[in-house]
């Protein structure tokens, strides 16, 4: 609250972001700012940055992305090239990041940078921000195959940051890394880009009164029109148990994130455990868009034109967008590492 | 209710962890099924249990039980799960002790409940008459008799049956197979005549028996609850025993999964411990998403009963299918990580396996209750 | 007929690939997609097509065509799917040549096929009315008029529709929506008055197109078959149909497999090539029995059709729901094994996952044919 | 035929297995035999070998059994520890073997020794074949889980087995060890122990007549009785869709092996291919033995009795006897990492 900030626990700020799911509010712009650079420079920053920074995450009037994965790196994020030399009171810059989300409409960018390139690879690396607006910064939007370019590359040459701006210790910057790695996966276990719950269809007045008692699946009002019902149930019936399974996979993947929150002791961060809420979240994300693909048949084929629907046309894209969930913010194959050596300490 | 347990079901957790694994580890089963044990447990043993408060966990003090809830007997039943230790919770509290408590008259619940709740009553509750769990298809016959009914047809997979003080028969007064109306629960004296009783040997080695009635008389007070709507009862039981089961399935699911990743960090091939092999990891660490959330639903389902909330039916569901999938999916996965030793009768992870089946296909399977959960969502 | 290839097959094969490899490599549809091709594909191609002999594969020597069998069709549909050449062998040869092939009158036959044969003609079968596969819901009436008929009604997702010079569309001339009698065919020149097409963009950039038919006169020798017996021609159609699509499935399977492989032996990530990770190992091996498995079915499926056998719809069903599921898998764990790369544009697996859904979900689904497959079983 | 066989080739073989698995004949017992140690000798064996053991091999006058696993080698088989020592023309034996097929009911054993102690774990290992009422042999049955005992455990101590039944070069063991495993798989690919069709019930004529055209699924036939049906499906949707993707691999994968088997040039043994057979039969058998307990419900869960019928005891017994499938004859994670080495040539 010191620093502008609204004070919320962790629980209550993932409540905060169901309830704006639930109203179907996009989630702010500011998630960058607001779910993973703020606790980090909260945790790691100085009274300088806080003062700095914060105010300005806070109230939104700076957009942040996240300078970490470079071409060729992929999930090795460790063995990043971008380089950063100080000059003076400055570093100078060069290298290249990628999947860098919204870069061409952001404002600041926080980095990680190599400041020791003979060192081991991991001590070696510092956290640093700047101004994407500083001379030297080319940001080019990658296409995606569901079409969108929510994504950039960004090109660095010879960008000059100012030094106050490198947070915790110089080659300190891979424990913060990591640090804001588990913020992210926790962000993202909340909610992945790809679902796109349909509004659910007006109701009669006793329709509605009948939906508060019984609950309803999203996903299956969505299927009724296009597979019809027999009997009240679904017609195409192995597509109706696949329904049924995401809907309990979602009741205890969302009571399951309900007693971790409860367990956390309050102000305790995200745990390794968040792994699981991330790699849990991002595959049953790709179940929901494929079983969304086979509820609608050709009519989910569509790309564009008004042969088809806006839901139908953005239930295809979400499905091809989807498919990256299991690959952004850490891949399946990475969470399931990190469990199996932080939460099961099995052996290398 | 929050999901995380409070001081007192913490310790109450750490108390049955104690007794289970003194009292009752999983050789305390291998040596009643060696032995071919007539009752298929101590009797002694049940009655600490009874002496610790556990049996009388759901029971008012007025008939001696601990008057706690269903989030207690839930972390009772886990420890349980954990040394698959075969004592009668499920037919004498969850089924036959709870229908009484649900159903009984006054004196009905004071003639049977105390003795319940000290561990010297047996119940059994005697309602299916086909392996695949449906509820309603139900044909056993009550012919209203002179003061009194005759009761005639034959039930299945009666759980302790053979070693029952009380049976609770589930008949038809009125309608057919598979209609809800027309069910009525009956209190019937296992010696009575036109009753036989034989018990079966089952996978698991607990203890279930085939009941046929052959014209049994029952006078009018041996009606459990109100006559016709029996099936109200029967549902309520069912999702609370359903739950319990899985609750069960979750300690069966932690220690088995434990023992797994044990084993995959000490047994070595080829020069290395095998939990070195990323294809395990990977599928131990998948395990591990399902274990957490198979716990979640289980507690929240817990809860649910003791909240008396209205999703019960379905959160019933939810857990009961989630486990079922969960145990079978875990105790599969341990024993092949377990490798030849596993197939071994000597090796304890078989009698988990089996165990875990009969739980899986008690009360409704995964494809029972997710069908159910999907009518209950509305679709 | 042996499920291995025969000499003369495997040099169709290879020929096949060198074509596909070298005139419509991926490239070709990509350029297809960014310069919105009108037609949808290069008519010349579709000439050279024709004059290697594969348009008119099936067709008998007296309409131009090579009088062999879908064993060879397969061999290249299968090559076609590994470029993902968008030709229309589905729209002009499985459906609406077969459909005058199998239904059509002498002169019918004589008045198209051979520019089928030569390329020249494109067909088109408009038959379904909804985005899922029901093959009997046909709405669309064709009401007896002055010497023919009058067809009014709606039709989707008509493959190649707006480049067809001939359309084949399935109306009702008696019973009702989802009867199996009643259906008749019709011969509709695209131009007839109270026609309308309309063009529709396809995820996979495939044609398609959206037909109108708003009181079309044709003249009763447009029938084409016999009056409201059009089932039966349709359901030999689309069981062809679908081995035709899971033999294009085929191709794509085994080029995404074969990319992703040769990804993994490549790809470094913490200093290794990522094929060195056992997980991964075991999910490509895994890979491997699906590809072997689905190969297998489609060979035996397409060689059913050319002996007409008796279990040739409980094939199809088999082919078309192993295919669907097996592109699927091997697609989306392709992407996934290509990291983010595989989520540009600029990266081919995309498009190959793009299509596998589309043939995934034309002509019936995995589950549409594993409920029909059982149905066929006899469950 | 030389040797008093049949001569028939691998496939013909297959397909006779195939023909007796479809009269309900039971396997023949010189199974190991016929199917391993034959070929293995034909292949590997001296004139003397073949002419002392291949009579009797195809006379079924001896049964053979297999010693290759240890107790603790598992899967790591050439980490085998018995020893066997020259001690003029016979080697003296010690140690023993695990997992040894029906040795209770064998009469020889082919059997891997370490004959090179200091050699590579691989280049020490001999293949040799003695009789098991040798002295100093004993055997003990295993009890399964499935309450069957169809392996043993064998002990050596001091057992005398002479020199010339020494088969292929001394130390040259493991060569011949791996070819046999493939023909193992070979074999295994060909059935699994566990898997129990029960005989389809009776029709009357007419329904006999309709079997002809329909084909049958005998594990929905098993399954009606118990499950039910509407309008002639079975009643449960989800099972009935696991018995139709069964059905659909059972179905692929017989097609699966014909093709191969129609490659495979004539003479050609069995290829690394087999792995797959193996691996991928091991895990349909077991998914197949889990359909038929889901379908049975409580029917399944009896152990002995007259309360359920012979037929439900052995589904049950066979279901825990299939977990057995994807360990034996080297698990499903061997037979995966041998496909990705040798079939997908993925590096090390």
């Amino acid at each position: 609250v010191a620093y502008g900030g609204g004070g919320l626990s962790g629980a209550e700020t993932r409540v905060l972001f169901q309830e704006m799911a639930a109203i179907d509010a996009r989630p702010p712009l500011m998630n960058m700012g607001t779910r993973m650079l703020g606790p980090t420079l909260l945790e790691f920053g100085n009274e300088a940055q806080k003062k700095e920074h914060l105010p300005k995450i806070t109230r939104g009037e700076v957009q942040w992305c996240q300078g970490y994965s470079e071409p060729g790196a992929g999930s090795d994020l460790a063995s990043l090239q971008t380089r950063a030399v100080l000059d003076g009171d400055h570093y100078i810059i060069n290298g290249s990041k990628i999947w860098t989300t919204n870069a061409h409409l952001s404002d600041w960018i926080f980095c990680l940078v190599r400041t020791a390139p003979d060192a081991a690879k991991h001590d070696g690396i510092s956290f640093i921000l700047f101004d994407l607006k500083s001379p030297g910064v080319t940001i080019s939007p990658i296409q995606l195959i569901s079409g969108q370019s929510d994504f950039c590359q960004v090109f660095f040459e010879d960008v000059r940051a100012h030094a106050r701006n490198l947070v915790g210790p110089l080659n300190g910057g891979w424990t913060i890394a990591k640090r804001l790695l588990q913020h992210e996966r926790a962000m993202l276990s909340g909610g992945m880009p790809g679902v796109i719950s349909r509004p659910p269809p007006k109701k009669k007045s006793k329709g509605a009164k009948k939906a508060v008692v019984q609950p309803r699946s999203a996903l299956a009002e969505q299927a009724r029109p296009y597979v019809g019902e027999v009997d009240g149930r679904l017609a195409d019936a192995a597509l109706r148990d696949r329904i049924a399974q995401h809907e309990l996979d979602s009741l205890c993947f969302g009571l399951s994130l309900k007693r971790s929150a409860e367990s956390a002791k309050s102000g305790q961060g995200p745990s390794a455990a968040t792994s699981m809420f991330k790699l849990y979240m991002s595959e049953m994300n790709k179940r929901r868009a494929e079983i969304t693909m086979s509820a609608m048949g050709a009519d989910g084929l569509g790309w564009s034109g008004e042969a088809f629907t806006a839901a139908e046309r953005a239930d295809t894209r979400g499905w091809l967008r989807s498919k990256g969930n299991s690959i952004e913010g850490g891949t399946s194959e990475v969470q399931r590492n990190i469990i199996a050596k932080r939460v099961l300490t099995l052996p290398d | 209710m929050a999901l995380v347990l409070t001081e007192e079901q913490e310790l109450l957790k750490e108390t049955a962890a104690d007794f289970c694994r003194n009292n009752v580890p999983v050789t305390h089963l291998r040596q009643l099924r060696d032995s071919k044990d007539d009752v298929g447990f101590s009797r002694k043993i049940w009655k600490e249990m009874a002496e610790l408060g556990w049996v009388g966990i759901l029971f008012p003090e007025s008939v001696g039980g601990a008057e706690l809830g269903f989030a207690e007997l839930g972390v009772v039943l886990e420890e349980c799960g954990r040394t698959l230790a075969p004592y009668p919770f499920m037919s004498t509290v969850l089924l036959g002790g709870r229908a009484i408590l649900l159903a009984g008259s006054e004196s009905q619940q004071a003639a049977i409940l105390p003795g319940v709740c000290a561990g010297e009553t047996l119940l059994a509750l005697a309602f299916q008459e086909a392996g695949r769990f449906r509820p309603l298809d139900i044909e056993t016959k009550a012919e209203s008799a002179a003061n009194g009914y005759r009761l005639s047809g034959e039930k299945v997979f009666v759980l302790d049956g053979h070693v029952a003080d009380h049976l609770i028969v589930a008949a038809r007064t009125s309608g057919s197979s598979g209609d809800r109306g027309g069910i009525t629960l009956f209190l019937v004296d296992p010696s009575a005549e036109g009753l036989s009783i034989e018990r079966t040997d089952m996978v698991d080695n607990r203890n279930a028996a085939r009941v046929r009635l052959d014209a049994v008389s029952v006078d009018a007070s041996a009606v459990l609850g109100s006559v016709d709507s029996g099936a109200d009862i029967l549902e309520k039981l069912f999702d609370a025993a359903a739950i319990g089961l899985a609750a069960e399935m979750v300690g069966i699911v932690n220690e088995v999964f434990e023992r797994t990743v044990e084993y995959l960090k000490t047994r070595e091939q080829f020069g290395v411990v095998i939990g070195t092999f990323q294809a395990l990891k990977h599928r131990a660490a998948e395990m591990f998403c399902e274990v957490e959330l198979s716990q979640a639903v289980v507690l929240d389902a817990l809860r649910a009963i003791d909240e008396d909330r209205q999703d019960l039916p379905r959160l019933a569901s939810a857990a009961k299918a989630r486990l079922s999938d969960t145990a079978s999916l875990v105790t599969c996965e341990g024993l092949q990580m377990h490798g030849g030793i596993g197939m071994t009768d000597e090796e304890e992870i078989g009698l988990f396996l089996k165990r875990a089946k009969a739980a899986e296909l008690t009360l409704g399977d995964a494809s029972y209750h997710r069908d159910r959960f999907a009518r209950l969502t509305g679709f």
